[in-house]
């Protein structure tokens, strides 16, 4: 304390952060050379490969954990499946599939962190995920450094323009959720012979629901629809009423609405409450609506209400059925568009795997054999049980990485039995099944 | 627009707004009622909302009953549950920078969110038909019943509140402690049990207000964050020491609300964070402070 | 005469911070004590340690014959001690009925609250005419008075009182010291006060107690110091 | 500077380059390294409003996303490289906080409703940015190199940080021992009794603002960097929240005491995401939670306290 | 008085809280080199006056001029600077500061190197006599004589020209009060200073002024040297007590 420091340990300090500061970068710039790439090739040629580690990042925590989890639970029932039943990917001699879960947590930063250890640490060479699209960007930038397969279930259309070598993407992307809500509507306005001036567009106002429903809004525009308001709100609004209230005055012959959970829920609440009822609500990539959970909380709130669907749960094919099945038997609960997702994005990573065994069964896990494997997929419902997943039942990836056969199905929650029960109504209605439109007593 | 037709639109909001304020005054009376008494800052008031919330969804869906029966089982839980809080909690904080207070109950938020994030999962949860679930048609207005009802309770319960604390033994006895701690023990009062009891008394308004909300919406983990900031706007507005200055703040907040919506539901909330700016600089101890 | 209170070479103080040395001292009862000292000379401190507010280091508080010292001031409220502490302190946001009210805390009997209350008023006529106003809009000596009526409320034995006169007119004044004597003859109230209207107040008192610096310099009946030297040292400088 | 500071941080160096080294063949805890630096960063940014100055200030977020914005917008709309752009978002950050400050000093606002007034900041601008820029997550161009503070690899990026988080350390020192810095602590310790010593209280306490505001809105393009896009969502009042508790925790005023909360609490919350994030949802963050009452009721003079008693322990 | 000697003039300075008027019509000069005694019952206004001429309250009406100069209304920090140190009547401990930190931070009013003002706070320190191995003590760990001294010290170290001492010698015992005196003494014929010294008590001022002012529910009631003072029959019954009427 008090008196003036001597000058010698300043000088001492300085010397030793320089002199530190230069030996680490001399040694980096040394190593880094030959390790600028650290090629991830975990699975030298030739050696017998005994599993394909694939990784898988969602948000299993934070608010967007509902689909989350639901995606890792699905993707342990399919690698059991094709593990157990289907014994493996063949072409590489019967390698079962494993999966590493990392949690992205609730920020991008988390599920960069998140696809890095997988990378780091069990050198995957792909990974599946992250359902939120800026994590999925985030990630993206990762995997892409490192030459990873990057397969997402997010949704927004902007992943694929991003000039990404190594991104797929088999889901339908947002805007065509937003299409098809309106091209669903408007194809039974034309079939029950019911006509459609005006529509209100609400959407929770993330990047999803915005760009689902600019989808929406110019599929209207090309319908010659008049969009009397576009109005968005944040996923967590607990008051639906001034909103609701503002429809009404409106009174629009249609509402399309691209809510995210709970919001659906309190929308449809209010809207009953307050007596809204157009000729037809339709919702697009609108979990709220027809999600299990959220009937089982808005109860017959809902009824009537549609939503655009990555999956068609009731597709009618032989895999489609056992997976439902199996999802229910070993969850309890039917499988929700994150599943599907999974689905039958797992048995692509599977068919293409085979792929990559057949191509090049010297190094089949190179990140651009595997590239070249994707891109030579093209799958239908006769070839492979990923189309019999599928709602289009036809994959095939354009060299963006999208899939060019996308789409969607719609689901509507009816009455069945006495139980609101979401069912397929489009493009083909499933068994036993008509659309209901427009919304009775409207 | 029509002239006639913006009318009608600013009353209708207006009404929106008054409903949902008397529910603020709800939320954010039990938050008024211990700060004013032990001068805790409570971030975790949200969150204790939350966790009531899913209380009363639990025993709604299991006896299949109403979400205002199942609140009123759900009052004496709450109450302990507050007894325990207290004591565990808040008691070894009390009188500490604010800053540890802060931690701290920011660290119970954290609990409580992944405590019902674990075992509720993130789904909304929500009781399907609730009895008050219409609306009525008056006019060219909208009333909905859950609101007017959750207004309707929120105003007997504040009134309640406010003759509890005006005429009962405890009452009188939390309002010597708000004003004059020291002064309070010389009156013979046991100051660390009226803590205890108002900190108790603040769950069961928690409770009372998710029992309304359960009426309305639903739960999620993170529903408790829409209530915190909220809360602390309206006691910011009406200073502390009185129940009716509350319930008058918490309308003006959800007017405000209610008409940030005709701009943007978007930004509602920024319209009512710089109301709150401009309190804090020109009304620093709030509209309706005694003192 | 029975002894009210005791203490018996009391320590005491805040935190580190002693402020009170050997301090021994008794009241009886029936009796007005009064301990004046100056500024600083721990005065109110005493009163705080009677209370129970203060670190105890050594030393005993001993009210009616049992060691009180552990407890705390709740308690020591309920054993039928109380103070009129300095400033007031009384409740701003409550009534004036309300601060009376308050002070009948731990009577549950609700007919005995009202028959204190009618005592309290009519002894501080004041007090009822102002009995819905909030006290925060009070004046000083209504203040005052609804400090030392407050302190009744709670029916106590022994009644400690803080710096009374403190910023109030001497009129005002003069009429609390009235009140002060009323309620020791008339309703036989126990009081230790203390005072820097020195005068006044050991004039009512039986007896006094000088304290400076923490310690008890002197002690006697209350004629007796007033013409004590010593004292005028203490607050002048003859 | 005293011969134990200057030690210190050539040890804390020393000891952080050669982690750095360790694991630079590990993306992975290279980025969690540079996250953590850059964490460490931010907190002891705060440390000048909250540790010196005694002001709960909970918008650090709004000013770190401001300054990064502002820098990342300067670069893709006007070409203005971030290396000369980090200087003016930090300017607007500053701008920002002063405006503000300015009425919220002058009419004496303090405590918990300072507190609470900066964390509607936060939610105040989240909401304008959406409402003007609206959802969307703006990605930053494909270029590389120092100009634009975004280098190739993770330990270029972490080199950056750290030589950040040195600065921002330095000038916690050189602040400590100056002027500002005896008027700030005074500050804390009694406004009146500085201002009646000759402290301008309100000026003080703006500067002490303006600079916390401004390191911290210039270090923000670094997280844009490593989000390598931005959008309303980087004005995140959970951040700006857990940015003081680390504060906090450090124990108020305590620069190592802060920057070890921040290395231990966020290095833990990532071990806890990543072991048990994916077993029991929340899991992690709860155990945070606990963690953080644990230490707010058992040691609330920080971990600076703690620290205070191993030296005591040592000594003797 | 010629005006250039008055350092201190407070002229009709009248002060309100709520209903209660603390300073009432309050006149007094101060002239250079002086040191005059401020007593007073306690709640007689002394400190509102000091908080008044420092600049902590503005008073309602009235004006006070410092050097000549009208300082009505100036912030704190402003008056500080123009040469106006004060001390508390209660100690308002710095728990986190040293001792030397402390009377820094006072002398950094004058310079903006830190060093220099070390300097100053040193000399500060050693001319009020406070023993150097308590410097590096914070001020948590220091008694109350050395609390007083700090205070003094800090205010001494902003190079007033007018020091204003609020009950500096409250709760001291009395060897501590006369070596206090001492110090004052001796700071104020070593600085040139003038000082106005509030008291309770009169002894304690006894020794240091030979003016005393007293004020009495806010109103000035007697002034003149100490011993005159002290029998003035007004002055006795204000501190003794009342006369009935």
């Amino acid at each position: 304390m008090a008196s003036k420091p001597s000058r010698t340990p300043l000088i001492i300090a300085i010397v030793v952060i320089v002199a530190i500061v230069a030996a680490a970068l001399g040694y980096y710039i040394y190593t880094s050379k030959p390790a600028a790439t650290p090629s991830p090739s975990p699975t030298p040629t030739k050696v017998k490969i005994e599993k394909v580690v694939i990784g898988v990042v969602q948000p299993l925590t934070g608010p967007y954990a509902i689909f989350g989890r639901e995606a890792v639970d699905a993707a342990r029932l399919v690698v059991d499946i094709i593990n157990n039943e289907l014994g493996g990917v063949r072409s590489l001699g019967g390698a079962k599939l494993d999966i590493v879960v990392e949690d992205a947590g609730t920020s991008p930063e988390s599920a960069r962190l998140a696809a890095e250890k997988l990378i780091s640490q069990y050198h995957v060479p792909i990974i599946y995920g992250a359902y939120i699209s800026r994590f999925t960007m985030a990630m993206g930038t990762v995997t892409e450094q490192n030459k990873v397969i990057l397969v997402t279930d997010a949704l927004v259309d902007d992943l694929a323009n991003q000039g990404w070598m190594y991104f797929f993407r088999v889901a339908p992307r947002a805007s065509a959720h937003g299409v098809s809500a309106v091209d669903f509507v408007m194809d039974m306005a034309k079939k029950y012979n019911v006509t459609i001036r005006t529509a209100v567009i609400i959407n929770e106002d993330s990047v999803f629901g915005t760009t689902v429903s600019n989808g929406a809004h110019l599929q209207l525009v090309k319908y010659g629809v008049e969009v009397s308001s576009h109005i968005t709100y944040p996923y967590d609004i607990t008051d639906m009423s001034p909103i609701i209230d503002q429809i009404k005055r409106l009174n629009p012959d249609i509402i399309i609405a691209v809510p995210y959970f709970s919001d659906g829920v309190l929308f449809a609440k209010t809207a009953k409450a307050a007596g809204l009822n157009p000729k037809f609500i339709a919702g697009a990539g609108a979990c709220g609506f027809t999600d299990p959970d959220s009937i089982k909380a808005a109860g017959d709130a809902v009824l009537y209400y549609t939503n655009t669907y990555s999956y068609n749960p009731a597709k009618p094919t032989e895999w489609n059925s056992k997976l439902v099945s199996e999802f229910m038997r070993r969850y309890g609960k039917m499988p929700t568009e994150a599943a599907g997702e999974v689905f039958y994005s797992f048995f692509t990573i599977y068919e293409a795997l085979e792929k990559a065994g057949q191509m090049f069964p010297d190094d089949p896990l190179n990140p651009d054999h595997l590239r070249q494997a994707f891109l030579s997929l093209d799958l239908n419902e006769s070839n492979s049980i990923a189309a019999q997943l599928y709602p289009t039942g036809r994959i095939k990836f354009a060299p963006n990485g999208e899939n060019l056969y996308a789409g969607t199905a719609v689901l509507q929650v009816q009455l069945i039995n006495g139980t609101l029960t979401p069912v397929v109504v489009w493009p083909q209605p499933q068994e036993g099944v008509q659309p209901v439109f427009p919304r009775p007593g409207s | 627009m029509s002239v006639g037709g913006l009318l009608v639109a600013v009353l209708q909001q207006v009404i929106d707004g008054v409903f949902l304020g008397l529910f603020y005054a709800i939320v954010a009376s039990g938050l008024a009622l211990i700060f004013g008494v032990m001068d805790i800052i409570n971030f975790a008031h949200g969150d204790l909302v939350m966790i009531s919330a899913y209380f009363v969804w639990l025993i709604s869906t299991y006896l299949n009953i109403d979400p205002l029966l199942s609140m009123l089982l759900v009052l004496p839980v709450l109450f302990v549950l507050g007894l325990a809080i207290q004591k565990g909690l808040i008691n070894p904080v009390l009188g500490k920078e604010p800053l540890i207070q802060i931690a701290v109950t920011v660290g119970l938020g954290f609990v409580l969110q992944n405590i019902a994030l674990g075992y509720f999962k993130a789904e909304p949860r929500g009781y399907p038909n609730p009895v008050f679930s219409e609306g009525l048609s008056i006019g060219p207005f909208v009333i909905y019943e859950s609101k007017l009802l959750s207004a309707a309770v929120s105003v007997l319960v504040l009134f309640l509140l406010d003759q509890f604390l005006s005429r009962t033994r405890l009452g009188l006895a939390m309002r010597a402690v708000t004003d004059d701690r020291s002064s309070a023990m010389l009156m013979g009062i046991n100051v660390e049990r009226v803590y205890l009891l108002t900190f108790a008394i603040g769950m069961v308004l928690v409770g009372v207000a998710s029992g309304l909300w359960m009426e309305m919406g639903q739960v999620w983990p993170y529903l408790g964050t829409s209530f915190s900031l909220v809360s602390w706007v309206a006691v910011a507005l009406a200073g502390l020491g009185s129940i009716r200055g509350l319930a008058v703040s918490a309308v003006i907040i959800g007017i405000a609300e209610s008409m940030g919506s005709l701009i943007s539901p978007s930004v509602k909330m920024a319209v009512v964070y710089l109301i709150f700016f401009f309190i804090l600089w020109f009304k620093p101890r709030g509209f309706f402070a005694k003192r | 005469m029975t002894r009210l209170l005791e203490l018996r070479r009391v320590n005491a103080g805040y935190g580190e911070f002693k402020v009170l040395h050997d301090v021994s001292l008794y009241v009886d009862k029936g009796e007005i004590v009064a301990v004046v000292g100056p500024n600083g000379a721990g005065k109110t401190t005493l009163l705080r340690t009677i209370m129970g507010y203060t670190t105890l280091y050594s030393g005993s508080v001993v009210f009616k014959s049992a060691d009180i010292s552990g407890k705390r001031v709740h308690e020591r409220v309920a054993l039928g001690l109380t103070m009129v502490p300095e400033g007031r302190g009384i409740f701003p946001n409550l009534t004036v009925e309300e601060n009376l009210l308050a002070g009948a805390y731990l009577e549950r009997d609700k007919s005995k609250v009202r028959e204190r209350l009618e005592l309290v008023y009519s002894i501080f006529p004041r007090l009822k005419e102002r009995r819905g106003q909030l006290a925060g809009s009070l004046s000083g000596g209504e203040a005052q008075m609804l400090a030392l009526g407050r302190g009744l409320m709670t029916s106590p034995e022994l009644l400690l009182v803080d710096e009374m006169s403190l910023g109030l007119a001497p009129k005002v004044v003069l009429a609390l010291f009235d009140l002060v004597v009323k309620l020791n003859k008339e309703y036989g109230l126990t009081m230790l006060v203390v005072e820097q209207h020195v005068k006044n107040a050991l004039e009512i008192s039986s007896r006094g107690y000088v304290l400076e610096n923490g310690r008890v310099v002197l002690e006697g009946d209350g004629r007796s110091l007033l013409s004590n030297e010593m004292l005028k040292k203490a607050y002048l400088i003859y | 500077m005293t011969r134990s500071t200057l030690l210190s941080i050539a040890l804390f160096q020393a000891a952080l380059l050669a982690v750095g080294f360790l694991v630079s063949g590990n993306n992975y805890y290279m980025l969690l390294l540079t996250q953590v630096a850059l964490f460490a960063a931010f907190v002891a940014a705060w440390n000048i409003i909250g540790g010196l100055t005694g002001q709960l200030d909970l918008a650090s977020s709004a000013y770190m996303a401001l300054g990064g914005i502002v820098t990342s917008l300067l670069w893709m709309r006007l070409g203005l490289p971030p290396v000369v752009g980090v200087w003016v978002g930090g300017a607007v950050a500053a701008g920002l906080a002063v405006l503000i400050g300015i009425p919220t000093f002058r009419f004496g606002v303090r405590e918990v409703w300072y507190a609470l007034m900066t964390a509607s900041l936060v939610v105040i601008l989240n909401n304008l940015f959406r409402y003007f820029m609206g959802p969307w997550d703006f990605y930053l161009p494909n270029k590389w190199g120092w100009l634009y503070l975004r280098p190739r690899t993770y330990f270029e990026l972490f080199i950056i940080v750290d030589v950040v988080l040195l600065a921002v350390i330095l000038v916690n020192i050189y602040i400590s021992g100056s002027k500002i810095g005896y008027y700030l602590r005074n500050i804390k310790e009694d406004e009146l009794v500085s201002e009646a010593v000759g402290v301008d209280t309100r000026l003080y306490k703006l500067i002490a603002l303006a600079i916390y505001s401004f390191i911290t809105g210039a270090a923000g393009f670094l997280q844009v960097v490593i989000y390598s896009s931005f959008s309303y969502r980087l004005f995140d009042a959970g951040l700006a929240i857990s940015i003081a508790i680390m504060g906090i925790i450090g124990g108020l005023g305590s620069i190592s005491g802060a920057i070890a909360a921040a290395v231990v609490f966020r290095a833990l919350g990532e071990y806890l995401r990543s072991t048990l994030g994916g077993v029991i949802p929340g899991l992690d963050l709860l155990l945070y939670g606990v963690a953080l009452i644990v230490v707010g009721i058992l040691k609330p003079e920080g971990l600076a306290g703690l620290f205070n008693q191993l030296r005591r322990w040592w000594r003797k | 008085m010629s005006a250039p000697d008055v350092v201190l003039r407070v002229e009709n300075v009248t002060k309100r809280f709520g209903g209660v008027v603390a300073l009432n019509d309050v006149t007094l000069s101060v002239g250079r080199g002086e040191i005059v005694g401020l007593i007073g019952p306690n709640g007689s206004g002394k400190t509102t006056l000091f908080n008044c001429i420092t600049g902590v309250y503005k008073p309602d009406k009235g004006r006070v001029f410092f050097m000549g100069r009208d300082i009505t209304g100036l912030q704190p920090h402003e008056v500080a600077k123009l040469g106006i140190a004060r001390t508390w009547q209660k100690v308002r401990p710095f728990r986190n500061l040293t001792v030397l930190e402390a009377v820094t931070t006072g002398a950094l009013l004058r310079t903006d190197s830190v060093e220099e003002a070390r300097k100053t706070a040193v000399e500060v320190l050693e001319l009020i006599g406070l023993p150097r191995e308590e410097w590096g003590r914070l001020g948590s760990e220091i008694t109350l004589m050395e609390h007083k001294l700090v205070d003094l010290a800090r205010a001494l170290a902003t190079g007033p020209k007018l020091l204003l001492l609020d009950e500096i010698a409250a709760g001291l015992r009395p060897h501590e009060q006369e070596r206090l005196a001492e110090v004052i003494k001796k700071v104020w014929s070593d600085r040139g200073l003038t000082i106005v010294v509030v008291e309770h008590v009169m002894r304690f001022v006894m020794s240091l002024s030979k003016r005393v002012v007293v004020l009495h529910e806010g109103r000035v009631i007697a002034e003149g040297p100490p011993e005159e003072v002290a029998s003035n029959p007004r002055v006795i019954e204000a501190y003794l007590g009342i006369k009935p009427v």
